[in-house]
Parts: C-alpha cells; sequence; structure tokens
C-alpha cells in the first residue's frame, strides 16, 4: 500500500543488488536508525535501557552469530553459550593483563578466540553430518563450563570463576552511563549486521546456503563442503565471541560462568527458530521477542491482579517458549522474519492479494 | 512548417546532452542506458556500414523486429543517408513480407532475430532484390551459410572503419537531407487487397509530433515505455518521432513475456495504448480482486463506487464539495494510488488510446482512479495527430478537437476531410490511390463518417463505407452502422470481436466471438465444465449470457433515433476466435467484415435464413505455422429487439 | 557444421558396488569432444551411478576415468568441475531456499576469487567481482529464457522451468563436459522439445560435450550421435542410435520393455 | 587393588543408568529418525510422576501399604508416560513427518522445555524422594581374591539386575512381537513401512511409551538412589556422549556405550582429574565420545552412512 516502486528502475547492478533495493524502505531504514540513536536515548528510562534495550542488543549480536550457522549453513549448535564465554573471557584476560589495551581491541581479540574454539570443536563437523554436530558443540559447552571453574588462568585466578570489569572507555569517551552503553553496544550491533549481510548475500553466502540446501549439488558445482562449514563456524562464532564479550563487559559488569551455561545455549537457539533462520532481520526479531516475553509473562498476572509466584511464572515461560517453538517449527519454520516478508509483499501488491 | 530532419533533431540533442539518456532497454537484468552521444555514434557507424553496402539515397532499408535500440539507430542511420526505413510487422507471416520487399525493391534489410531472418530467407527467392540481411541477435546464426547474412556488429565494424576513411560523409549526407525529403514508409495493412505503402516527409512527421507535443506541453523529461510493433504508426509516432522532436527517453522491454514487469519498473510519465490494451488490463484487475479477503473487496467496490462518482469531475476540473475531495483523497491512499502503482501508472502525466472506440466504462475507469487518459484521432495517413482531447475535456465518445495546423471539413455524405501539414504524400507507387484520398486542392479523404458536437470535438460513427442502409424490413431505409453495433458489444467484457452484417438487408444479424479469459472465468464460478474455446462457445448457458449482452445493447440502440434501424435481430457465436493469421482481422486486430462474409457464407445464409444451426469447418493457422481443421454445429440464436424511442415518422 | 573431436572422456572398466550390491560391472566407454552422447538403460541399470562415479560424488573400486588424457581414480567432486566438468541431477537438487539468480550464481562460484574480508566489506574488487558474474549469469538467463523469473525461489517455478535453472546452474560453469541426468523427466512434450532445443543450442553455440541420461528414446534417437546401453550395471550395446535400435540385447533388455 | 575395582563397580553403576537413558534415545531414533533430546526431560517427568503418585495415592484412597502404592504409582507414571507420548505423536511429530533431523531436533528442545515447564507446574519443583525399597546396605563381595574385598552398594547390584531384565524384555519386544518387527521396518524406512500398511502414528506412539517406560525406569533408579529433582534431567546430557559411541542406531551399542562412558568418566576422574584440578568428569565423557566419532563416525555398532545421490 505504502509501496510506489515505478519509476525504481536500475541501471547499474550495484544499485540493483543494494540491501534495499526499493526506495521505501531506505527511507524506513534510516527512520528506524533516528529511532535508535536519537529518539531512544532521549527518552527511554534507564531501567528501560539496562533490562531491555542494552540485552536486546547483545543478544540479537549473539543470535545474528548463531543464525549464520544454524540458519544460512544448516549446521546446528548447542554451545552458543561456551563461544560467548570464551569470548567474554579472553577480553578480560587481555583487557587485565595488558594495560591500557584498548576495549574494542579487547572484544575484538575475543571474537579471534572463541573463532579458534569454533573451527577446533567445528572440525568434526566434517566427517559428521547434523546430529553428531549437536553433541560436539554441547561438548564445548561443557568443556568450557569447566574450564571457566576449574582453570586459574582463564578467570586469572578468580576462585568460582566470577569476574568484573570497571572503567571501560573508548578512546578516553567513558563507557559507563545506560546511554553510553546503549549506544556502544547498538555501534557494534550495526556494524556487524551490515558485515553478516555482505557475507550472506556474496559468494560466501551463497556457498552456505548451498551447503545446507543440498550438499550434494553444492560439492558437484565446486563447493568445498569443509571450507563452507569451517568459514560459518569461523564467522559464527566470531560473532558470537565478540557478543559474549559485550555481554559480561556491558551488560553484566561482573559474571561468572554461569552467565554462559547452556541454557544461554538453548535460548539463543530458540531466538534464531523464532525470529527466522536463514535471516538476518529474523536474528533481531527472535532476540526482541525472547527478551520481552518473559518480562510481559513476569508483569501480565499483576496486571490483571491475579498474582502468582515466580516459580510458577518461569515454569510458564518454559512452557510457553518450548510450545512456540514446536509451533513455529511446524507452522513456520521461517519464523517472525517470514511473517514479515509476507506481509511485506501484501503491502506491495495492494490492493491485489497476490 | 518544420525546418529540420530526424538525423540533424538527433545531432543536436547530441550535442546539447551528450549525456542524457536517449534509450535503454532492460537487458540482463538492468536497464542498458545509451546516452545521446552514444546514440549519435552508433547511428554514424551504422550509416557508414550502410553507405559502403551501398545504400543509396530514396532507397529504402526493411528494418523488421521488436523495439531494440539498434533497430532505432538502423532507422536514423539510412535516414542520415538520405534513404527510407521501412518498418515491417515482426509478427506477420513471411509470406506478408512479399509484397512490401517487391513493391519497394528493397535490397538491404536489418532484422531482430533467428525468426525473422529464417522468414526473409524463406521469401528471398520471391524477393530477387534482397542483397544484405543484417540481424542484431545472432543467436542460433551461427552456421547459417546464407549468402549477404551478417550480424549486425559486423556492419557496425565495417561502418567505424569507412567513417575514419571518410570522415566527412556521414555530416554531408545529413546536411544534404532536406525536411521535404522522404523520411520513411509504413505499409498500412489495408482491410482489403494489397497493404499500401504510406509516404511520408520529415516535415509532415515531426511537424505532427511537435503539435502533438506541444499540446501536451511535453518536455525531455518523459519517460515513454515502447512495447507495440514500431511498424506501426502510433508505436513509431510516440517512441520515435515524438522522442526526437522532444528528446525525452524510451526504454524497450526485456522480452515480450516480461512486458509488464517492465511497464511496472519504468512507470512511463507519457503512454499510448490500443484500447484492448486498456482492456486487458482492467480484465486483469478485476480478476486479480476476484481472490482478494472480504474486506480489501468491500475497500475496492466502496472506492471505486465513490471513484466513479467523483473522479471523473475531479479531473474534468469541475468543482468538488470538500468533503468529497477528502474522500477522494483518502482513497487515493487505500486503493487508486496503490493500483496506479501495481499498473504501473504512478507517474503517468498524459495517456492516449486511439485506433479504435474505446468502451465508456473502460474509459472512466482509469481517468477515475486518477490517470489521465484521452483520446485521440488520427491515422497512418495523417501521422497520427489530428484531432486530441484537451485535459479536462475528456469523453469515451468523442476523439477530441482539431489541433494546431489541422482543418476539418464534413463532405456531404458525412465522411470526415482532413487538411494538415501531417499528411502523407503519396502511396508508394500507387498513383490511382492517392487521387483517392487526396483532392488536388490538399484535402485528405479519412473515410470516417462522424460530425463536430457542439463543444467543437470531433465524433466517429463509422468507416464511411461501411455505413449502410437497411432494405426493407421494420426500419426500412434505416442508416446502419456496423463498427458501432460491434463496438457497442465490444464494450462487454465477456464479447471479444463482433462483426455486424444488415447493409441492403431487412435486418441486423452478428458473428460474436467471446472473451476466453473472462467467459472461462464466468464459467469456472459456475463450475460449468468446458474443452477449449469451441465447446465453450456452444454452451446454452454462454448463449444466454451473449444474448442478455445483447440485448442490452438492442435496447440502447433503440434510444437513437439515428440507430434505432441497427438493433440485432439474430446472432452467432463462432466456434473459433478470429485471427489475423488466418486474415479474419488486420495486424492491429480490426476486423475485416468482407472477408469474414465471404469465408462464412453458409453461416451468413443461415442467419438470414432463419436456421437454428449450421454445420461449418474451418481450416485455421497455428502460432508454428501448423494448420488444422476445427468444425462445429453453430447454434443460431434470436435477440429481443425494441420499438425505437421517439422515432420520427 | 559442428565437428566431432577427439576423445575427451575415457571411462575405462570401471566396476562400483555398495556393500554387496554391484551396481557397475566393468564398464568402457568413451565420449568425444562436441558429440552428444547418451547412456540408456532401464531404471536400476547404474546410469545415475555413472555419472556420479564421472563427478566423483561415488569412488569405483575399479577402473579409472580419463578427462583429456588425465587418467584419475580417487578424485573429489571439487577437483572434478575444475577440471570442467558440471552436471544436473535426475530429481531436481536446485538450492530451494534461494532465487533462480542466487542458483545460478552459485555455479559461478568456482570463477570468485575475493576473500572473506573484501565479501564482508564489499570493497571494489568484490563488489565488481559479485557485477561481472551477474553479467555472466544473465546472459545464461537470457539465454535459457527465464527472465521473468530472476528473482523468484526457485521453489516456486513450475517444474519445467526449475528443470532449465538446473541446467543454467551447470551452464555458469562453463563447462567442457556437461552430465544431464534425465533432463526431461516428467516433462509434457512442449516443455520436452524447449529442453532438447536448449541442449542442441548449447551443445551448438558453447560446443559444450554432452553425457545425456534419458528415457525418451524418441528424444535420445533425434539428438544423441551415439548411444551407451546399460542393464543391470553392465554394458550391453554402444553405438548410433540406428546401431543400438538394430542391437537384440538391447531390444530385449529395453526396446522390448514398455518404455 | 581393591580401590580400582570399587571405583570400576561404581563406574559400571553409573554407565548402566546411561545406557537406560541412551536405550530410550537409540528407541525412538531408530523408529522415527527423531533424536530425541527430550529424553532427559522425560525421566525428569516421569521420576516426578512416580514420586508424587507414591504420596498421593495412599491419601486419595487412605491405604498405606508401600508396595501397593509404589505398585499404584508405577502404573500412574506409566499411563502418564503412555498420555505423554499420545499428545507428542498427535501435537508435534505427525506434523513433522520426513522433515530434517535438525528440525526434528530442535522440535524435541521445544519438547525439552515444555515437559520441564508442565512437570515442574504439575509436581511442583521441590526435592522427592522414591523408595521401592530396595535395600542400601553395602555388601563385601570377592573377599576370597584379597585381602578387604570389594565393597559394593546392594541397590547398584539390585539395580543392575533390573536394567538387565528391562534390556533382556526389550531385545525380546524387538526379536519376537510383530509390533517389534513393525519397529524395524519403519526404522528402515519410512515410506516403504507405510506402503505396506503400517500405521506410522501408532508405531510412533508405542515406540515413544516404550523410551517412556524405560525414562520412568531409569528415573526410578536413580531417583531412589539420590532423590528425583530438576538437575536430573541434566543427567540424560551425559546420556548424548553414549549415543554418539555406541551408534545411535544400535541397542547393545547404547549399553556397551553407556558402561564404557561410566566407567571411563569415574576412572578418568580418580586418575586423570586431579591433573587438570578435577571435575572432568562433566565433559570426559563428550571428548572421549568426539575423538572416536573422528575414528569411526557411525560409532561402535551403528551402521555406516552411504548418502545416495
Amino acid at each position: 500500500m505504502l509501496y510506489r516502486e515505478n519509476g525504481q528502475f536500475k541501471s547499474s547492478y550495484r544499485s540493483d543488488q543494494q540491501i534495499f533495493p526499493i526506495l521505501q524502505d531506505r527511507i524506513a531504514m534510516v527512520a528506524l536508525l533516528v529511532l535508535a540513536v536519537v529518539i531512544v536515548p532521549l527518552i527511554a528510562s534507564p531501567y528501560l535501557l539496562t533490562a531491555i534495550f542494552i540485552p536486546f542488543l547483545i543478544l540479537a549480536l549473539a543470535a545474528l552469530g548463531l543464525n549464520i550457522l544454524v540458519g544460512y549453513c544448516g549446521q546446528i549448535s548447542l554451545g552458543t553459550g561456551a563461544f560467548m564465554a570464551v569470548g567474554a573471557y579472553a577480553a578480560y584476560n587481555v583487557q587485565t593483563r595488558i594495560d591500557g589495551m584498548p576495549l574494542i581491541a579487547s572484544l575484538l581479540f575475543g571474537g579471534l578466540a572463541s573463532t579458534v574454539l569454533g573451527v577446533l570443536f567445528g572440525v568434526p563437523s566434517l566427517r559428521i553430518k547434523g546430529l553428531y554436530l549437536a553433541v560436539a558443540t554441547l561438548a564445548a559447552q561443557f568443556f568450557v563450563d569447566w574450564a571457566c571453574l576449574r582453570l586459574g588462568w582463564v578467570t586469572n585466578g578468580s576462585s568460582s570463576g566470577s569476574v568484573s570489569v570497571a572503567g571501560l572507555n573508548v578512546l578516553g569517551l567513558p563507557i559507563e552511563s545506560p546511554v553510553q552503553k546503549y549506544l556502544f553496544a547498538l555501534v557494534f550491533l550495526a556494524v556487524f549486521a551490515l558485515l553478516a549481510k555482505n557475507l550472506v548475500r556474496g559468494a560466501i553466502g551463497r556457498e552456505w546456503m548451498a551447503i545446507r540446501d543440498m550438499d550434494v549439488a553444492a560439492a558437484v558445482i565446486g563447493i568445498r563442503p569443509v571450507y563452507a562449514k569451517l568459514t560459518a563456524f569461523a564467522v559464527s562464532s566470531f560473532i558470537v565471541g565478540v557478543a559474549g564479550g559485550l555481554w559480561g563487559f556491558i551488560h553484566l559488569g561482573s559474571w561468572e560462568p554461569a552467565a554462559f551455561n547452556i541454557d544461554r545455549s538453548f535460548q539463543l537457539l530458540f531466538m534464531v527458530i523464532i525470529g527466522g533462520l536463514g535471516s538476518i532481520m529474523g536474528s533481531f526479531f527472535g532476540a526482541a521477542f525472547i527478551v520481552v516475553l518473559p518480562i510481559i509473562l513476569d508483569g501480565l498476572p499483576y496486571w490483571f491482579g491475579i498474582p502468582i509466584d515466580t516459580a510458577t511464572a518461569s515454569h510458564l515461560t518454559f512452557m510457553i517458549f518450548g510450545a512456540l517453538i514446536v509451533f513455529f517449527l511446524i507452522v513456520e519454520p521461517h519464523g517472525i522474519a517470514r511473517l514479515w516478508s509476507t506481509a511485506k509483499e501484501k503491502l506491495r501488491l495492494w490492493p491485489f492479494p497476490h | 512548417m518544420t525546418t529540420t530532419t530526424f538525423p540533424r533533431l538527433l545531432l543536436s540533442h547530441a550535442a546539447e546532452r551528450p549525456a542524457a539518456a536517449a534509450l535503454r532497454e532492460k537487458e540482463f537484468g538492468i536497464w542498458q542506458t545509451l546516452s545521446w552521444s552514444a546514440l549519435a555514434t552508433l547511428v554514424r557507424e551504422l550509416a557508414g556500414g550502410l553507405a559502403q553496402a551501398g545504400l543509396q539515397r530514396g532507397q529504402h532499408l526493411v528494418v523488421v523486429g521488436e523495439n531494440r535500440p539498434r533497430l532505432y539507430a538502423a532507422m536514423l542511420a539510412a535516414q542520415s543517408l538520405g534513404a527510407i526505413p521501412v518498418p515491417l510487422y515482426q509478427d506477420a507471416a513471411a509470406a506478408e513480407f512479399v509484397f512490401p520487399l517487391v513493391n519497394a525493391e528493397v535490397a538491404f534489410a536489418i532484422v531482430e532475430d533467428q525468426e525473422q531472418v529464417d522468414k526473409l530467407i524463406e521469401v528471398r527467392a520471391q524477393c530477387p532484390a534482397l542483397a544484405r540481411i543484417w540481424f542484431d541477435d545472432p543467436r542460433g546464426l551461427r552456421h547459417y551459410a546464407e549468402p549477404g547474412l551478417a550480424p549486425l556488429d559486423t556492419l557496425i565494424d565495417e561502418g567505424r572503419a569507412f567513417d575514419a576513411q571518410h570522415p566527412t560523409r556521414f555530416d554531408e549526407a545529413v546536411a544534404q537531407t532536406q525536411p521535404a525529403d522522404v523520411a520513411a514508409m509504413f505499409f498500412t495493412s489495408g482491410t482489403t487487397g494489397y497493404p499500401k505503402g504510406v509516404v511520408h516527409t520529415h516535415a509532415s512527421l515531426i511537424d505532427r509530433a511537435q503539435a502533438g507535443a506541444s499540446f501536451d506541453k511535453l518536455t525531455n523529461a518523459e519517460e515513454v515505455l515502447a512495447y507495440l510493433p514500431p511498424a506501426w504508426v502510433g508505436q513509431n509516432i510516440f517512441s520515435y518521432a515524438q522522442w526526437l522532436a522532444c528528446g525525452y527517453v524510451v526504454n524497450c522491454p526485456e522480452s515480450a513475456s516480461t512486458v509488464s514487469i517492465d511497464l511496472n519498473e519504468i512507470g512511463p510519465t507519457y503512454y499510448f495504448a490500443p484500447p484492448r490494451i486498456f482492456e486487458g488490463l482492467l480484465t486483469t484487475v478485476m480478476i486479480r480482486m476476484e481472490d482478494a479477503g472480504r474486506i480489501k473487496k468491500w475497500l475496492f467496490q466502496h472506492y471505486m463506487a465513490l471513484a466513479r462518482r467523483i473522479g471523473p469531475p475531479l479531473m474534468d476540473g469541475k468543482p468538488v464539495s470538500f468533503v468529497d475531495r477528502l474522500r477522494y483523497a483518502l482513497g487515493t491512499v487505500l486503493i487508486y494510488g496503490p493500483l496506479r502503482n501495481t499498473l504501473g501508472f504512478s507517474r503517468v502525466r498524459v495517456a492516449y488510446t486511439a485506433g479504435e472506440a474505446i468502451g465508456p466504462d473502460l474509459f472512466s475507469f482509469y481517468r477515475s482512479i486518477g490517470i489521465n487518459l484521452k483520446q485521440l484521432y488520427g491515422s497512418t495517413e495523417t501521422a497520427v495527430f489530428v484531432c486530441l482531447q484537451p485535459d479536462h475535456e475528456a469523453r469515451a465518445d468523442t476523439v477530441g478537437v482539431p489541433i494546431e495546423g489541422v482543418e476539418i471539413k464534413l463532405s456531404d455524405t458525412g465522411e470526415v476531410l482532413v487538411k494538415s501539414t501531417g499528411l502523407l504524400r503519396e502511396y508508394y507507387k500507387n498513383p490511382a490511390a492517392t487521387r483517392e484520398v487526396l483532392t488536388a486542392d490538399g484535402w485528405y479523404h479519412t473515410g470516417d463518417a462522424g460530425f463536430l458536437d457542439a463543444g467543437g470535438h470531433l465524433k466517429i460513427i463509422d468507416r464511411a463505407k461501411d455505413v449502410g442502409r437497411l432494405m426493407g424490413g421494420a426500419f426500412d431505409q434505416a442508416m446502419f452502422a456496423p463498427k458501432y453495433v460491434e463496438n457497442k458489444l465490444k464494450f462487454f467484457a465477456f464479447i471479444k470481436e463482433a462483426v455486424a452484417f444488415g447493409d441492403q438487408r431487412e435486418k441486423v444479424c452478428t458473428f460474436i466471438n467471446i472473451d476466453m479469459e473472462a467467459v472461462g472465468n464466468w464459467a469456472e464460478k459456475r463450475n460449468l465444465p468446458y474443452a477449449g474455446y469451441t465447446d465453450l462457445a456452444q454452451k446454452p448457458e454462454v448463449y444466454a449470457l451473449i444474448r442478455d449482452c445483447v440485448e442490452k445493447v438492442n435496447a440502447d440502440l433503440a434510444a437513437d433515433a439515428m440507430l434505432a434501424g441497427s438493433q440485432i435481430s439474430r446472432f452467432l457465436i463462432l466456434h473459433k476466435e478470429l485471427d489475423a493469421d488466418d486474415g479474419e482481422l488486420t495486424r492491429t486486430r480490426k476486423v475485416r467484415r468482407g472477408f469474414i462474409a465471404e469465408r462464412y457464407q453458409v453461416l451468413v445464409d443461415a442467419l438470414y435464413g432463419g436456421k437454428t444451426s449450421q454445420y461449418i469447418e474451418t481450416q485455421v493457422k497455428f502460432e508454428d505455422g501448423r494448420s488444422g481443421m476445427v468444425s462445429a454445429e453453430l447454434k443460431i440464436e434470436d435477440a429481443k429487439t425494441f420499438a425505437a424511442v421517439g422515432r420520427a415518422a | 557444421m559442428r565437428k566431432i573431436g577427439e576423445v575427451i572422456l575415457d571411462v575405462h572398466n570401471i566396476s562400483l558396488a555398495f556393500g554387496g550390491v554391484k551396481a557397475l560391472t566393468d564398464i568402457s566407454f568413451d565420449v568425444r569432444e562436441h558429440e552428444i552422447r547418451a547412456i540408456i538403460g532401464p531404471n536400476g541399470a547404474g546410469k545415475s551411478s555413472m555419472l556420479n562415479c564421472i563427478n566423483g560424488v561415488y569412488q569405483p573400486q575399479q577402473g579409472t576415468i580419463a578427462l583429456r588424457g588425465k587418467t584419475f581414480k580417487h578424485m573429489n567432486s571439487r577437483q572434478v568441475a575444475e577440471m570442467g566438468v558440471a552436471r544436473t541431477f535426475q530429481n531436481l537438487a536446485l538450492f530451494k531456499g534461494m532465487s533462480v539468480l542466487d542458483n545460478i550464481m552459485t555455479g559461478r562460484n568456482l570463477k570468485m576469487k575475493s576473500n572473506l574480508f573484501m565479501q564482508a566489506l564489499r570493497v571494489g574488487p568484490a563488489q565488481r567481482e559479485e557485477a561481472e558474474q551477474r553479467l555472466f549469469v544473465e546472459r545464461i538467463i537470457d539465454f535459457l529464457e527465464i527472465q521473468p523469473y530472476r528473482k523468484t525461489p526457485v521453489g516456486r517455478m513450475p517444474y519445467g522451468l526449475q528443470k532449465r535453472v538446473d541446467l543454467g546452474r551447470a551452464l555458469a560453469m562453463e563447462p567442457q563436459v556437461l552430465l544431464l541426468d534425465e533432463p526431461m523427466a516428467g516433462m509434457n512434450v512442449e516443455e520436452k522439445q524447449d529442453m532438447s532445443r536448449f541442449i542442441l543450442d548449447v551443445n551448438d553455440e558453447f560446443g559444450t560435450t554432452i553425457v545425456l541420461i534419458e528415457h525418451d528414446m524418441g528424444v535420445v534417437m533425434d539428438i544423441s550421435d551415439r548411444v551407451v546401453v546399460l542393464d543391470y550395471g553392465k554394458k550391453i550395446g554402444d553405438g548410433t542410435p540406428d546401431e543400438v535400435r538394430r542391437n537384440a540385447d538391447v531390444i530385449s533388455a529395453y526396446l522390448g520393455t514398455s518404455h | 587393588m581393591g580401590f580400582f575395582l570399587e571405583t570400576l563397580f561404581g563406574g559400571l553403576m553409573v554407565g548402566m543408568l546411561y545406557s537406560l537413558i541412551a536405550l530410550g534415545f537409540v528407541l525412538i531414533y531408530k523408529a522415527s529418525g527423531v533424536f530425541n533430546f527430550a529424553q532427559g526431560a522425560m525421566v525428569l517427568f516421569a521420576a516426578m510422576a512416580m514420586a508424587r503418585f507414591y504420596e498421593w495415592i495412599p491419601k486419595w484412597f487412605g491405604f498405606d501399604n508401600k508396595i501397593l502404592a509404589n505398585v499404584l504409582a508405577f502404573a500412574a507414571a506409566v499411563l502418564v508416560m503412555i498420555a505423554v507420548a499420545w499428545v507428542i505423536e498427535r501435537l508435534v511429530l505427525r506434523h513433522l513427518v520426513n522433515q530434517e533431523h535438525i528440525t526434528l531436533l530442535m522440535a524435541t528442545l521445544g519438547i525439552t522445555y515444555f515437559l520441564e515447564g508442565f512437570g515442574q507446574t504439575l509436581f511442583g519443583s521441590g526435592i522427592y524422594k522414591i523408595d521401592v525399597g530396595m535395600p542400601k546396605d553395602p555388601v563385601l563381595v570377592l573377599e576370597g581374591l584379597f585381602a578387604g574385598g570389594v565393597l559394593i552398594n546392594k541397590e547398584d547390584l539390585y539395580a543392575a539386575v533390573i536394567a538387565a531384565v528391562l534390556v533382556a524384555l526389550l531385545a525380546l519386544f524387538f526379536q519376537k512381537t510383530a509390533t517389534g518387527r513393525a519397529l524395524r521396518a519403519v526404522a528402515d524406512d519410512h515410506q516403504a513401512a507405510q506402503s505396506i500398511g503400517i500405521p506410522l502414528g501408532r508405531i510412533w506412539i508405542i515406540v515413544w511409551s516404550v523410551a517412556g517406560v524405560v525414562a520412568l525406569v531409569a528415573g526410578v533408579i536413580w531417583g531412589s538412589k539420590l532423590g528425583v529433582q530438576f538437575s536430573l534431567s541434566l543427567v540424560a546430557l551425559k546420556a548424548l556422549p553414549v549415543v554418539i559411541l555406541g551408534g545411535l542406531t544400535s541397542v547393545p551399542g547404547a549399553i556397551i556405550g553407556g558402561l564404557i562412558i561410566g566407567v571411563g568418566e569415574k576412572l578418568s576422574e580418580i586418575y586423570i582429574g586431579p591433573m587438570f584440578g578435577g571435575g572432568i568428569e562433566i565433559w570426559f565423557a563428550y571428548v572421549l565420545a568426539l575423538v572416536f566419532l573422528l575414528v569411526r563416525p557411525q560409532g561402535l555398532f551403528g551402521e555406516k552412512i552411504i548418502d545416495r545421490v
């Protein structure tokens, strides 16, 4: 309905292949950015920022990373939490051991560390198919959980593996107030989202999807499964690692291994499923959905004046998540993102149904 | 009177706006753009090649193909050398090429692709003069050993070399070509007999083009989509003459199957199409809306009703209440805007239809959703622009006012005569025919019967020669305008073609072609099974449906004293669709009434003989050139007629 | 007209078995440059397995395959692809989640050189490369006359057109040898005509050597230069269509049966 | 020596429990190609049901007889597990027929969450005990062999016996009964099975029920050792490497794998653990399995994977 595409013809491949080929979408995108960069910091309360926006941004980033592996390359991972942990602790180590280490550098280093582990545990996936990989990644999960608890040097000697960071700053600008943290996370998300989008719409992205959709055919046209899968693992765990660093540094400030346990892994997987496998946009939807839903679920009873104890509430949350996962897998395997794109299609064709 | 020629126009654009886009063609997924300077270079090289190949001033160059930039350039190249491009219909059968090629002693042809090459080779024996054939698209042609056959690229390369050796030739040739020289020749697929070559000068074409342009204040910012046969003067004027006159951008679709997509992408600002195109669009709109959800349907119907009420007055600049304007504005957001967008008409500033009468509903549909659709009157012989409808004065039943440079008068027989700066010079090698239409004092006989209404708008009833008289019967000596009747029938979505008989007879009878898409849908909704056209056409339900239309027309005709006699008493639905390939329609889909009357003599006799059914067997040509037989037992039905309202005694 | 050249692909004593099941026993035949070579035989005769051996999906237990005189026994699909062998699949093996354009683009993948980082940043070279390959792919789309579907997800296309995309993806590799596994399976007459035309055009325009598995004898006899006949994993006939038609074993084993 | 043997036996006991859970995985994977991540949740769910019914039933019917209570509670729990199986087939499996393994796996993740939430809402989230009256007193064996002998928990012995019996029963069920054979057919090829008129739906319900019962038994044994609580569902995660090791489709594989992992875990904890600051149990099994995968992707007893084109 809102689309007016007449006259938006493309006279170069570059313009035809841009991320948002339709003018109206570009406008919407700019509007969204303005909203995120200007409006939100102005109006959102510190609570909203710390309880919803910052977690959303960081988890969206993690989900984005996971989506590249699961959604685009079709390789399942149940150990995302572990890779976040590696990112966080590696970043922590360089940050604390090397003084004057710039924040961004240590976060990226965290990403690299996580990449190494990702590739390491990805190697089995080259010989084995989907299910086994799930186990391999679980192995990573448990191993890392253990390492963070038991290996002193990982946590810089702190018992129980709990660590904390302070006095974060980028080039002297402090990253302490919720707004600063929010913007910091936002920038990371925006940049990585762009890079990821470029990858998935480029040659390597097509390789990933080819492997996902029909690996034999992919091999026959000269795609090396090994290379495709490993790059997916590397890119994925890098992004996840960085997200882990942000989660620790920006969101938590001080954390212990439990922050990245297997439940985190599942949570991220659910984000990707509900948000939309194989869609950058979907990672955002999923993160938003799963960050907000529990808050609503906790809130609802009180708003309706039927208070239920937190235990029951959390059980309900479990059940609802479980049900939703199954629901989406059956009804809309491509998640909210697909719903979104269908809606968009309808808008473009309006008033026609198809 | 104009003082320029097409090549000179090209060069001036190239000089003034070298980088500006002249032509675009969607190829390989994007709109490949040719700037004016690039085009000029291309034309220069082509001209060089043609000159070297021996194309002489005054000689003819045949051009056959879809709208392709390089074919346009070829026409310009020919004109630069003072030679005469002759565009032929790319969908014509090979045999139809023979006459033009022989008649114009064509030695050189530039064609689009294998299909056209094959056709030319097929008729080459009959056209000994044809020496050289160049093709634009080499696909499938690499192994052809035909003498004189070469790809267009080699012609261009040769031309480049030639131009290097004779750097001044081109400009000299262009300078030498005068406005009064012949610019192009269009073969009118005459409704009877051989086609006639209509000869136009640079002056006549350019003058009309400019007149039309100034009438609608066209600028060089217009976007035009060229998707109709370039051999048709209509397309040629809009995407060639006016293109060069105004210097706007002409866009060529990617392929026949993508026209609607391409139309949507380009979103032309200046659009021209015969009524059948608009009709097709409307039908698809309606059919697509059928599947819409209840809310959408309701919205659509509600706002279309509103549009029918408020749209036309808004378009005609009549006063409309503020509230209505608001409601219409809302409608624009919800329905009209999106609709225009999906149709590809969001940016249309001026749209014209011509060549056939257009149904009032059809016409007002487009105007009511805010598309400035207008009618014009003209023909190949008049370089199209004779009468145009000014904005705010568009009617379905008139064709507008005479524009600058045009005089109109009616002969005593009621035939429309035109004097204009855009008249043809002659019919090529056919003085007799020329004399028939062009009087010594410069009046052109349009062959149309019509009159100017109070507002000075021209109103066309029919071809003058077709306007006949009934003999005997209730309406003895009453005037009979077959086309008028046929059109009234064709305004119903269910009826695709109609052929009316009645001249020198006591009553009017008609053949009818149902519209396969519309009636097919109608049948499916009543889950009425059918096997193909012939079967569907003979269903009693369909006959009932059509009779209903016929009787509506009768009621309508009865209301007009002059035409009450043309009411239809009997009709039948033909067993096959009338088809240009079978010679029943012209390439512009006008019915050849005479030919049809002969071909289906038995049916005509059956109609007047009062039979209730008649067996018929007919040979048909298929797309792939094979032919087969279609036969059926055709029902013949009577239709109710009405007493003429207030008929003078 | 095109002229048949030297032997380009030489299959020598190939035997393949899955566990105990023998799929191919001691198969030998050669394919000459520019020719259209058909492999026919009843269902389960081992035709597809033969192709899978040629392009390295299966590793035959015995025998060798020589491409342009280069012999190889254990070679993976990648290497075979690099040597210019492309292939289409019997039951569509398109990438369901991707558009027609992207499906065919994957075929250009061997030609794309820019590394991960360039792609991520989409800087100059990567961007240019993407555009260049796009142009190549568009030529194929043009060649196969599927312009209207360019951006539609392959899943939503009619079956006949999906087969074209499959062919397009193979063509994108600029193959010297093109293996077609029942390119006309499940098509109506019209679609078969189109497909035959495309196959002939490919062979004609690009001089591509074609190895073709097809059930429709009419088509095979029309377009192929030489035919190999397999039955239960054994070669029972080899020669021009006419020779094969006259071959007694073939008649009994194949043409006799209702196909 | 004695100490080593004790550790060994301890490992075997734990391993046997792993085997039970792994068995559940294998059954379901064989019959429906589903890698049932929810097995652990099912163990928890079953155990809770058992534990709670054991408390409730006497209250409801007002009697006080441990054995009867246990029997009834067990029966009730079995019914519950069958119901669960039925619901899962109805609401999930039949809608995901012929879907990718990964999709199915993720679906079972969903089921896991649902069951855990549902279970705790139904049966509460406290710690409950199961007492099927297994003697807890230790016994000394092999005293003859060397001084001190080896100290073993009687309970473990009973458990071992129960497990053994269960496995035997399953084996019989698979080999002898018609349903068993149908199951094997389904496992080999869904379409084929369907075409010869084996009702997939019913088969799946049966398999999941059986898996449910297995889970119940495992839950009971484990629960009576350590009490029933949420952490029980994590035990299942331990069973994953077992399946990998033994081979996804092999019953004996599950058993052997379980024992190997159980033993390996314990021994490694004692003898290698200290070098790494202990607690390596959590991941040792996995790493073992992974290393093994690299050598033999199909596991100990799994069939070789050939992907046809």
